[in-house]
């Protein structure tokens, strides 16, 4: 049972050199992919299913890696992992079905590269190990980006990767000079977390970490990498972008942020949580007028990504909880938003708003999966979205009255691109593109239901998952004063 | 006329084959300057051998000879080829490795 | 579990119904109305059944499902309860919607999106249903939020056309602008009482302990939601664009029933605002202005539709009065007699517009009470109804709500009042006169009316004249027998049985005059009218609001987003990575210019290298 | 004393031919300085008691080496407008001395500090046919192999790389 989280983490990676070896041929590249993310999918259930929610971290493995500096290969799993974990494993199989067609052999490596990037980093707890996968997860999008990608697609991979490898290297000297003053003050050296945790760090390494997550996740001000390479990036990618590394970016926050920089945390809170704000409000504007459904949907992934921050960064029981539920059911509308935002690009060759209109004339089945994955952004009751924008309402108006006010606005900020975007996408007389376009097959339907089906249920039943947290928060905040 | 003289000798050979491969753009200058350079260091190697009465150092020498004319055919090939191309044996003009050739 | 059951029904049957719609290629008629109609026909007999159980003196039922959500201090249970607000509001809701679910069969035959409107319709149903029997706000929330979604998507039907979708946008966003207040509410509630409990009754144990300040603010929020989905100032504007759905979807949802969740939601929170009786003014306030500005409008309108919109508007301005003066039970019984006499009327319209095929302006009909008597009269007796004449039903309730306004502190609301009752009777028989009655304008000779489309407006015509006599006031012999089994929390004065009298005889004769004023303008014809006047302009042009909140909101929003996107992106952000990148790049020009592909110049470099290092070597020998 | 003396005219003729072989304009030039170096050179060995490496020096590098570049030289048929002009011939002169100073002083301060000022003794076959060869095939076996694989890498090397350059 102690190795599960390697299988979990490490299977794809299996699938990949098997792969290289055998000199796979597409189907054989296929089934490997699917096989790996399927089992991925299996462990990461039966993980859920022993999983202990009154417990602390589970399932820990360490092994001694790099002897002489301390560092080891640490994983384990706790709460908030785990749900990245679920997402993680739901999503890939789901990719890999949209990509079914693929017949670029790199496209599949590289899908199996990131998944094994993407969980090593939500599950390692090595402040070295994370940051290689933290790494890790970057290369395979940067490739992708630069190989299959459109739109000035190099550009936007240089950027992407100049920007975020700014914050990792931040971030780098900051472990660097974390693990050194371990060495000075305990005389042996470490990188794990919870040796780590024991000092106190000041204010200038936890902006290392600040930095490298406010990019990644991205916050407002750290964005301009973001809508440029969601807009050019092919659709897994994005998906992933923004359904995982954005996430992981709000994770870091969490995992590291609460355990190392306790005390100077509080020192940047007012303008991280005024930050998130802004960024709540300034996507949502940002998205109004864009022109293209890619790049919007970036903007509104900004948008509920700074929410996540904010729930985050008010540090209460509500703001964590919705934040974390926030998380799960964002990551799962986005993937869906944009896997459908891919199907439109495959039909016609287009994401200009402007040459879009009709669709739901054509294709009532895409247009019902469509509207629904925009209403879920959109926050509407019966989704998930709804319960976790309402549990951040709550907390931040536990925190203040003002911050309250300008959290609720997220019950605004979405609809002000959402329902103007459907109207030109879905509704209205038919384009010259979307003439005929062709409706969901049932692979595409299959790919999607997954999605609809736990979002609805998210939203209807949320107490079915909100006790694998909660009882976790409680003993988190529980020891707090 | 100790075996100082003999190293000297050696060295400052070296240093004109140096001179000459920085100074020249005439390919075939080059060439018999970097044989130049190659040859003062045989002749180091030879002085060494016979400083220590160790014939080790004539035999790496010998070996050195056979490197140079191999080097030769080498270099007098290319000569060939790339006079072939350009219609020019001045280094100034085989700037392939810079960065407007790529672009 | 017969409660799960009203709620359970329609969800489900919608979701069967577009199943069916999107994953088979059934598009049988008779399958999908029998299932449509079936469900809510269902839950009416339910409701009637509690409901009657209720009159009889049962005990008020509370189920609950599961556990909503359940983090720290907040436990949201699926709760339902069935007392006696929610049984009169079910029992009207799901009797009036089965009867709108009968005369859609009749409309929309033959449209290729049959399956769809039903799937939809029966999705309002449970939504509806949800938040009338909602136990806790949350869950009234949801239910208020997908009322709203249903709104939408039903206004939007015609997708085609890209207007329809504006108005089904325009709806959305100022439903969820008034949503906006509403959580802020919901949020700063929880927060005050939130710790033992978020029923309505827990709720109300604890509301004695809340700052008043604090409570006004949540009174004034919660009063923001309800201005959004019951179409009051400021937030009204969607409502006549709301039109543009399928008529039995106006009757249904933006007449009869979802409209009215404003005042239904005030009047589930009437502990709560019988503690802040100046917030109450402000909504009586609010609500007089909206029943003028409404009733005005309506007079200029020459589309069909619009005039019932601005109508519903302005009804619903009365019923704010009446929550607001704290005359809950008055306020509640002019919904539920509006609902059967809004419907009907709108369920007519609908006829005249089939018939007509899809004309709706007014001018251009006329003489149709010879073609469609099924239809005329029971709108007759609607106009009737709506215009307060005794003894139908609009009568009591509309007598309730002015007789609670005169005898309040604020006797100029009843005044009021009675002017808005002259405009509503002129307008309302300016249309009777100008459809049915004046000569025709239009060249049919013989129009069919289905079975359909006329037969459910009979139950509502009975509805719409006898429904009054539930709440009749004691002054007419009745005991206030509604308001009395509602038993909210009413503070209203009550007037004299004489002042009444001459109150109900002032408003009788109020209503005649404006027929009387209809009639000598409308009976023999008129032609559309040209506004000279400035005012008549304003009117027309519903005093320009739409251009003001788009010159006001939405221009500079855009402009704001283009801006971010120029400036702050592009400029700012980009602008100050830029001056590193290009301060990197000019250096780099610099030294790329020693890169120059000379490999001679590499030689050079790296022994000028060498030769540093000898020196430095040198020295330190 | 003598041998100083053949020592003194010899290192002349190597440093003259030496620079003249990297001062002269003209490429023959150049190749005829170049060549009388390595004559020199071959002298040198021969003062060094290097018996073997004096012919081997004489027969390869002049005799061959200088001869395949003669022959090249002359084949190519380089007329005088494909010299390249180098205009500032002296100034470049000038920068390498520059460059190249420190570094032979650098080699020479090396030297000085790590060799005996005297030759040992040594046994009359010292640098003869029979002993080199004798040692080369007792202990030099490997790299005179690895010698004889990289001559004829080189060889066929040369064919390809000039033959390509004849196709394009």
């Amino acid at each position: 049972m102690d190795t599960v989280l390697s299988w979990i983490i490490f299977m794809p990676l299996l699938g990949m050199a098997l792969g290289g070896v055998l000199r796979a041929s597409l189907n054989l590249l296929r089934l490997l992919a699917f096989g790996s993310s399927l089992l991925v999918l299996a462990l990461a259930l039966a993980l859920a299913w022993h999983f202990d929610a009154d417990a602390g971290m589970q399932f820990v493995m360490i092994a001694p890696w790099i002897k002489s500096y301390g560092v080891t290969y640490y994983v384990g799993v706790d709460a908030f992992s785990l749900i990245l974990v679920l997402i993680i494993a739901l999503l890939m199989p789901l990719l890999y079905l949209y990509m079914y067609r693929e017949a670029r052999h790199g496209y599949w490596y590289l899908m199996m590269a990131l998944q094994t990037g993407v969980m090593g980093a939500a599950l390692s707890l090595d402040l070295m190990l994370f940051y290689l996968f933290w790494e890790t997860m970057l290369l395979p999008v940067f490739i992708m980006i630069g190989r299959y990608g459109s739109n000035n697609h190099p550009f936007y991979a240089m950027k992407l990767l100049v920007m975020t490898v700014f914050g990792s290297m931040a971030m780098l000297l900051s472990i660097l000079y974390m693990g050194y003053g371990f060495y000075a003050e305990h005389g042996f050296w470490s990188f794990a977390l919870s040796d780590l945790a024991q000092d106190s760090h000041g204010a200038l390494v936890a902006a290392g970490f600040l930095l490298a997550f406010a990019i990644k996740i991205p916050l407002p001000l750290f964005h301009t990498w973001m809508a440029g390479s969601y807009g050019s990036a092919p659709t897994p990618a994005v998906v992933i972008m923004s359904s995982v590394m954005a996430k992981l970016g709000a994770y870091g926050l969490w995992r590291f942020g609460f355990s190392l920089f306790e005390g100077s945390l509080h020192h940047f809170e007012p303008y991280l949580i005024a930050l998130a704000l802004f960024g709540l409000l300034f996507f949502a504007l940002h998205a109004v007028m864009e022109r293209d459904l890619r790049r919007m949907f970036a903007y509104s992934s900004g948008s509920h990504l700074s929410l996540i921050a904010l729930g985050i960064m008010i540090q209460n029981h509500y703001g964590l909880s919705g934040a974390l539920y926030l998380i799960a059911t964002h990551a799962l509308a986005s993937a869906g938003i944009f896997l459908m935002i891919g199907l439109i690009f495959a039909r016609v060759r287009t994401l200009e708003i402007a040459q879009l209109g009709g669709i739901a004339q054509s294709a009532p089945k895409f247009a019902f999966f469509f509207a629904f994955f925009a209403l879920c952004i959109a926050g509407v009751p019966g989704t998930g979205g709804f319960v976790a924008e309402l549990l951040i309402i709550i907390g931040a108006f536990e925190y203040g009255l003002a911050t309250g006010v300008l959290a609720a606005t997220t019950i605004l900020a979405a609809i002000l691109f959402i329902f103007w975007m459907l109207q030109r996408v879905l509704f209205g007389p038919q384009s010259r593109q979307t003439e005929g376009f062709v409706d969901l097959g049932a692979r595409e339907v299959a790919m999607l239901a997954p999605l609809v089906l736990l979002l609805l249920l998210s939203g209807i039943a949320p107490n079915l998952f909100t006790p694998l947290f909660e009882p976790s928060l409680a003993l988190m905040l529980g020891g707090r004063p | 006329m100790s075996p100082l003289h003999f190293l000297l000798l050696g060295t400052l050979l070296f240093g004109i084959g140096l001179v000459g491969v920085i100074a020249r753009r005439n390919l075939f200058v080059v060439y018999m300057s970097i044989e130049l350079m190659l040859s003062a260091v045989n002749l180091l190697l030879a002085t060494f051998s016979r400083i220590r009465g160790d014939e080790g150092g004539a035999v790496l020498s010998l070996l050195l000879i056979a490197v140079i004319a191999a080097e030769a055919a080498i270099f007098l090939a290319m000569i060939i080829a790339l006079f072939r191309a350009k219609r020019s044996i001045d280094a100034h003009d085989f700037t392939q490795l810079s960065q407007e050739h790529n672009a | 579990m017969s409660l799960a059951l009203l709620i359970l029904l329609p969800f489900g049957s919608s979701l069967l119904l577009g199943m069916l719609y999107l994953f088979t290629s059934l598009r049988s008629e008779r399958l999908y109305a029998l299932i449509g109609v079936g469900a809510p026909l269902l839950i009416s007999l339910i409701a009637l059944w509690l409901g009657y159980g209720q009159l009889q003196g049962a005990e008020s039922l509370h189920v609950s499902l599961f556990t909503w959500l359940s983090i720290d201090a907040l436990r949201i249970e699926f709760a339902l309860s069935f007392d006696h607000l929610s049984a009169v509001m079910m029992a009207f809701v799901s009797v009036i919607g089965t009867l709108i679910h009968l005369f859609a069969v009749g409309y929309m035959r033959g449209d290729a999106g049959f399956g769809k409107f039903f799937a939809y319709f029966n999705f309002f149903m449970g939504a509806m249903a949800l938040l009338v029997l909602a136990d806790n706000p949350i869950i009234l929330f949801i239910g208020w939020e997908l009322v709203g979604l249903a709104s939408y998507l039903l206004i939007g039907f015609y997708h085609r056309e890209s207007a329809n979708v504006t108005a089904a946008n325009k709806a959305f966003i100022a439903n969820r602008v008034g949503d906006f207040g509403f959580i802020m509410a919901l949020v700063l509630l929880f927060g005050a009482v939130g710790e033992g409990g978020f029923s309505f009754s827990a709720i109300e144990a604890q509301i004695y302990s809340v700052d008043h300040a604090l409570l006004s603010l949540i009174g004034v929020l919660l009063f923001v939601g309800a201005m959004g989905k019951s179409a009051q100032i400021p937030l009204y504007v969607w409502l006549p664009d709301a039109m543009a759905g399928p008529t039995p979807v106006s009757a249904l949802i933006h007449a009869a029933t979802m409209v009215t969740a404003g005042v239904y939601m005030v009047a589930r929170f009437d502990f709560l605002y019988v503690l802040i009786p100046a917030v109450g003014l402000f909504i009586a306030v609010i609500g007089i202005l909206s029943a003028l500005l409404s009733a005005l409008i309506a007079t200029m309108q020459s589309d069909i539709k619009k005039i019932l919109a601005y109508s519903t508007m302005s009804q619903l301005g009365y019923m704010f009065v009446a929550v607001g003066l704290g005359a809950y039970g008055a306020g509640i019984f002019h919904v539920f007699t509006h609902a059967f006499f809004k419907a009907l009327l709108f369920m007519g319209v609908g006829a005249v517009i089939i018939a007509l095929h899809h004309e709706q302006n007014i001018f251009k009909m006329g003489g149709l009470r010879r073609f469609m008597p099924l239809v005329f009269y029971p709108m007759l007796i609607a106009t009737l109804a709506l215009s307060g004449v005794a003894p139908f039903a609009g009568f009591f309730s509309k007598d309730a709500i002015l007789a609670a306004a005169v005898a309040s502190e604020y006797p100029l609301f009843g005044v009021l009042g009675l002017v808005v009752a002259f405009l509503t009777a002129y307008y309302m028989m300016r249309l009777l006169l100008l459809v049915f009655v004046a000569p025709a304008k239009h060249r049919h000779t013989s129009l069919h009316v289905s079975p359909y489309l006329s037969l459910p407006l009979l139950p509502l015509a009975l509805g719409s004249a006898v429904a009054g006599f539930w709440g009749m006031g004691g002054a007419y012999g009745g005991g206030d027998a509604l308001t009395h089994f509602l038993s909210l929390s009413d503070y209203a004065h009550h007037l004299t049985h004489k002042s009444e009298y001459l109150l109900a005889l002032l408003s009788n004769l109020i209503a005649f005059a404006g027929f009387a004023l209809a009639y000598r303008r409308f009976a023999s014809g008129a032609r559309e009218p040209q506004p000279t006047a400035l005012f008549e302009r304003w009117i027309l042009e519903r005093f320009y609001v739409d251009a003001l909140y788009h010159a006001l909101l939405v221009v500079p929003l855009r402009r704001i987003s283009l801006w971010c996107e120029r400036i702050v992106d592009d400029r700012f952000v980009d602008g100050t990575l830029g001056l590193f990148s290009g301060g990197y790049r000019t250096l780099a020009t610099h030294f790329s210019t020693l890169q120059n592909g000379n490999v001679r110049h590499y030689a050079l470099y790296f022994l000028s290298g060498v030769s540093l290092l000898s020196l430095l070597l040198l020295w330190r020998l | 004393m003598s041998e100083s003396i053949i020592f003194y005219v010899l290192a002349l003729f190597l440093i003259g031919g030496a620079s003249g072989m990297i001062t002269a304009r003209r490429t023959i030039f150049s190749a005829a300085s170049f060549m009388l170096a390595m004559i020199a050179l071959a002298g040198m060995f021969a003062l060094l008691n290097q018996s073997f490496l004096f012919l081997a020096q004489l027969l390869v590098a002049v005799g061959a080496i200088i001869t395949l570049s003669m022959l090249v030289i002359v084949s190519v048929n380089i007329s005088e407008r494909y010299i390249p002009k180098e205009p500032h011939l002296g100034r470049d002169l000038l920068l390498g001395v520059v460059i190249a100073a420190p570094i032979v002083a650098l080699i020479i301060t090396a030297l000085r500090t790590h060799f005996a000022a005297s030759f040992a003794p040594i046994p009359d076959t010292f640098g003869t046919l029979a002993s080199i060869g004798a040692t080369l095939f007792a202990s030099w076996v490997l790299p005179f192999e690895l010698i004889s694989l990289l001559l004829l890498a080189a060889l066929i090397g040369a064919v390809v790389i000039s033959r390509k350059g004849e196709r394009s």
